[in-house]
């Protein structure tokens, strides 16, 4: 007897995605948004106004835009401690994300989580984890409830490639794939986990290749493209929402910085991070917008302005904001 | 008032309370088709279908984590562990999730869940299997732990988490499933943090939980015959405690022997016992005995494990230590 | 792109295994005393004379004696609490067994282990290990010393199909094959994990399929053929000797009793049990001995009263030993 | 004597370990390239090689059980946890494999190996990355527990620690990493088991370990200006406890506050001082003090984590108490 392969449900081919200008110009202002939101971090890190663990994104903004952007407002995303441009992207305003990392009342979750602990419970995250793979079981028993309640929701749960080998992630896997959940896993790999590159952590560096084990749909493509991203997404988010069928998809992206604000990160070549700066995900939107939508440069100024006002104001605002206060007593009073 | 075994007052709870909320469901190993690895869940799926009672694979991690984020976003899971000692694969999403997500979301989030499933000792079942764990979870701020040891505590204590909006870890142990006892019908719940005295007493205050309660009053029989009258408190909740109940029973006795089957160092009954040497020093008569399991991993034979736990004598001894009877 | 599939480095084509009379005496006495042990035990166990939890492999000897019979006596053997016979094969005595079990000082653990726990150093018998997949990154570690000091020796790793689900056997088995160790893991897939048939635990039935996740070698087969179970794990356990790549096994079988003596087993049918009774393993070595090996009854009954002088012996052993009379302190002294 | 820093002297450790034995190796995440994500493993690799200093991915229950696998069949692991935070999802390999099969295997094997990180809180790292988890691996029979200080003691105990046949946990502290001491060269060892007076004194005796000493000591600092003097004890094993350095101190001072960065319930500071209220009951002056962390997760803001914190001022304020001086 022969044994057969697990067949991969998706096709993976790479599409080509046409450009709708409207939509492009919101994610890229998202995009945009969220890089200077990350600037004025490292900037206030520095400053020491900013504490603890402080992870970037920059150079991955198209992933969490374009994915989140597949997503309706009452959909769900799970995120990790790598998070600030899931919050923004899931409708959280620069306020009161920069609050939060300053350790202010104002913050979102009130001072009291920090950078990878960032909540919105009205916009419907839920949350930024530090434990490497341990919300991926909990993302998974959000999506049981959207089930649970016959509601057509779907839960969007992102990972990194470093948590692919750890067992809360395969067991959030398997439980999604036996009973069918509304999930869409995506797996932002940017190469490293920290300073370990893929071939010193992953036997199989193809993340989605995971999937196999558990025969549920997969999907695996370049992460630069923001409408890519999106389009891709969307239909796992809605075979999600359709069918309750759970996909695992591998993004590959880039980390312009350290892992975090105290990595220098030796284990690249400058070579390697220059490479991957011409493709930036911002430079590509906005060539993309000029080069196939028409879009003049007023217009893009125009956008640049209305972010540069939005970060201004936020930063104003958790400048200003009073501290933290109080913190929770452990449990909730009858 | 309907007498039934502590499996069947949890049965009732947990039926009860599913009848009552829509959104109380129970995930385990064998809860379903089996009927539960203890038959407490005996009946449930029949009533409720699969949609409410989920027969899990054996991924604690993984279905401890689905509920932690299920009673993130509205739904109340009870969560069995088939027994608390493969709670260990799970101990993350319950100290680092569970416990913590209200905290760091600054409230925005509550976390209605139960934890629960049989801890402790059975009979011969081996090192890895024979742990009394209430010392790691009672060590968590943002969890409640609960230990009844009768079945109208089980039943009431277990409506009673099942409505609270904190995550819970509720105790139970293997060797009370078949006791005996009176339980309320319907809508009996026993409050989080309220002690119960189990047994009157004068000469000396027992504090034990769980399946101790029942060493402790084993002890009491014993020491009856000679004219000694030990009270018995049981605190049922052991997180919040009811410092109170303890302390006043103290005080009245003057003497205090902590019964647990957890190992002795960094454990309950020694916080316990810190407190009361603290709160009642000066009516105090003697130190404070803590009376626990052996320090060591459990042996397999039936003479040695006797050995290891903690018996009516251990603490019948540990009494007349406290009363200068030696 | 079209994504490939990983590639299965075994053609897992079900080949005829030629009877070698001589290797099939042996196995058969094993398989025997084996079943003879376990049914000592479950007599034992309604006596009183032995306490806990007992888990019978009464129908799946031909897995743990055919792949035990694939070692040599310098390998080693991690297995689970169901691993009377695994012990057995790997050359402990009944006695030591049987005497572990009504807990003897003379027992192969002291009486401090108990069935679940069964160890032997000499023999290179580490241990059944009773929290579900806990024990596979242990096997993992113990092929990792064989690799690290150059030895040529082999780990072989058994679990059940209910093993499949758990972080912990993920996590093993990741590691082996990212640090490429000399091992093979064995799921003796007897379609249920105490009351659970596979397909409401595993979303994809084939557990060897898991070896997609990681790039590893896998093999699947049916297990009632003892000589069948041997000749497939030489294959893996030469490949893991030469060139450290581990292997994962899938191996079809059965247990004829429940999971454990409190288990009557209702949720499987009499029909089911019956029909898999036919494929006993001791009956079908029998029967190929006869009819394919020429072997008289003569031969046969010299065997099997060989195996019942062995277990009265055993049997009386146990009963006679004195009590495990003391428990290890917890630390070793310096 | 050379002076150096904590983390220098635990690199030391490992590289005379190393050097001596060539069944010692070093795994963990970032351990190898990366030179340690707290650089403790500075150089190993480039000294000793790929073989014996692995880069482990994040699989920490994975390698956790390799280490113990290894460890039953000759070889003796260095496991570093990058925080101790990280070893809930391996607790059970510590607590069901490492700790029990000495025992489950009739003491056939032992298991010799070293499990280390930083633990505690950092600053501002947050409620999953801030836990001080020395309650839970004291509690478990079968480990040692070990919580080095100084510089000193940071390479005597890990030295000794590689050399014992006992799974060992050892917790170092991230903001000790940078401490500087004097520390001897070669064969340094301190003997696990044995503690140490960090300072002398007469009027009251702290009791800490880890980052929580330097606490003391700056309380002592605080209230030497007044006169008054504390001693300050190190037990530096946690398990097996150097009780009668700990008694000897207090039946000395009177008086004892214990200091840890634990959560407070079930934990080893109340462990402590139960044991020192029942052996020195006639000795002792005052009720015991613990001071411990806050029993909340620990929120992200500065200012809130400096109040969840143990504090020198924390300290001063409970050893007023015990004199009497409030
Ligand atoms: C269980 C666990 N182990 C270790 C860590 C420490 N740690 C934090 S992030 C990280 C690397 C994660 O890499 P990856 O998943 O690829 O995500 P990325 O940082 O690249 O976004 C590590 C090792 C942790 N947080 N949790
Ligand atoms: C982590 C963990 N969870 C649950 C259990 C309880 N348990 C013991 S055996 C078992 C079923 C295992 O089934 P399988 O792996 O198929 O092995 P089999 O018993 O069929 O040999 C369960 C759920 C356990 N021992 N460990
Ligand atoms: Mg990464
Ligand atoms: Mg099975």
């Amino acid at each position: 007897m022969n044994l057969p392969y697990a067949p991969s449900r998706i096709e993976a081919v790479e599409r080509e995605v046409p450009v709708n200008k409207a939509l492009l110009l919101g994610l890229y202002r998202q995009m945009l948004a969220i890089r200077r939101i990350e600037e004025a971090s490292a900037k206030a890190y520095a400053q020491g106004k900013i504490g603890g663990f402080l992870h970037l994104g920059i150079g991955q903004e198209a992933v969490c835009v374009g994915a989140v952007g597949a997503l309706r407002p009452e959909d769900y995303v799970v995120a990790t401690y790598r998070e600030h441009g899931h919050a923004y992207a899931k409708g959280m305003t620069a306020r009161s994300i920069l609050a939060e990392l300053y350790g202010k009342k104002t913050g979102c979750s009130k001072g009291l989580g920090g950078s990878m602990h960032l909540f919105d419970a009205e916009k419907n995250f839920l949350g930024g984890y530090g434990i490497v793979g341990g919300h991926v079981p909990l993302a998974a028993g959000v999506a049981y409830k959207c089930k649970y309640l016959g509601e057509k929701r779907v839960t969007l749960c992102f990972f990194g490639d470093g948590a692919a080998n750890i067992g809360g992630f395969f067991e959030g896997v398997a439980l999604a794939a036996l009973w069918k959940l509304p999930i869409v896993f995506i797996c932002e790999n940017n190469l490293y986990s920290m300073g370990t590159p893929l071939y010193r952590s992953l036997s199989v560096e193809d993340v989605s290749m995971k999937a196999l084990a558990f025969g549920i749909a997969r999907d695996r493509f370049d992460g630069e493209d923001v409408l890519r991203v999106r389009a891709r997404l969307a239909e796992a988010v809605e075979r999600a929402r359709e069918t309750c069928e759970p996909t695992l998809i591998e993004v590959r992206t880039y980390r312009f910085r350290g892992h975090s604000m105290s990595d220098p990160g030796q284990y690249r070549t400058k070579d390697e991070v220059e490479e991957w700066k011409k493709r930036d995900p911002l430079s590509i939107a906005r060539r993309r917008l000029v080069e196939e939508a028409d879009a003049d440069e007023g217009e893009l100024r125009q956008i640049e302005l209305g972010v540069k006002a939005e970060l201004e104001d936020a930063i104003r605002f958790a400048d200003e904001s009073p501290p933290a206060d109080e913190y929770l007593p452990f449990t909730i009073k009858e | 008032m309907p007498s039934m075994t502590y499996r069947e007052a949890l049965n009732q709870a947990l039926a009860e309370e599913m009848e009552r909320d829509p959104t109380v469901y129970l995930m385990g190993e064998e809860v379903g088709h089996y009927q539960g690895a203890y038959k407490v869940s005996q009946g449930l799926l029949a009533r409720f279908g699969e949609k409410r009672v989920i027969d899990a694979p054996i991924a604690e991690c993984g279905f401890a984590g689905i509920g932690v984020g299920s009673a993130m976003v509205g739904l109340r899971p009870v969560i069995e562990f088939m027994t608390w000692n493969f709670s260990l694969v799970a101990i993350d999403q319950i100290v680092n999730n569970a416990a913590k997500i209200r905290q760091m979301s600054g409230g925005q989030f509550a976390i209605p869940i139960v934890f629960r499933g049989p801890s402790g000792a059975a009979a011969q079942v081996g090192a890895q299997h024979s742990q009394a764990l209430e010392s790691y979870y009672v060590h968590i701020p943002g969890l409640k732990v609960v230990a009844p040891s009768t079945p109208a505590d089980a039943k009431g204590l277990l409506k009673a988490s099942i409505r609270d909006d904190n995550p819970v870890v509720f105790m139970e142990n293997e060797t009370l499933y078949s006791t005996q006892g009176e339980v309320p019908a319907g809508e009996h719940l026993v409050p989080l943090g309220r002690g119960d005295v189990k047994r009157v007493g004068t000469h000396c205050t027992i504090v034990a939980w769980g399946k101790a309660v029942h060493t402790g009053l084993a002890a009491a029989k014993l020491l009856a015959a000679e004219g000694i009258e030990l009270e018995v408190v049981d605190p049922r909740t052991l997180r919040p405690l009811d410092e109170e109940l303890i302390f006043e029973s103290v005080k009245k006795t003057g003497r205090l022997v902590v019964v647990q089957e957890s190992w002795p160092v960094a454990s309950f009954g020694v916080d316990i016992a810190y407190r009361v040497q603290r709160a009642c020093m000066d009516e105090l008569d003697a130190p404070v005995e803590v009376v626990s399991s052996a320090d060591v991993p459990m042996p397999y034979a039936r003479n040695l494990e006797l050995e290891v736990l903690p018996s009516a004598d251990d603490v019948v001894a540990a009494v007349r230590r406290a009363l200068y009877l030696v």
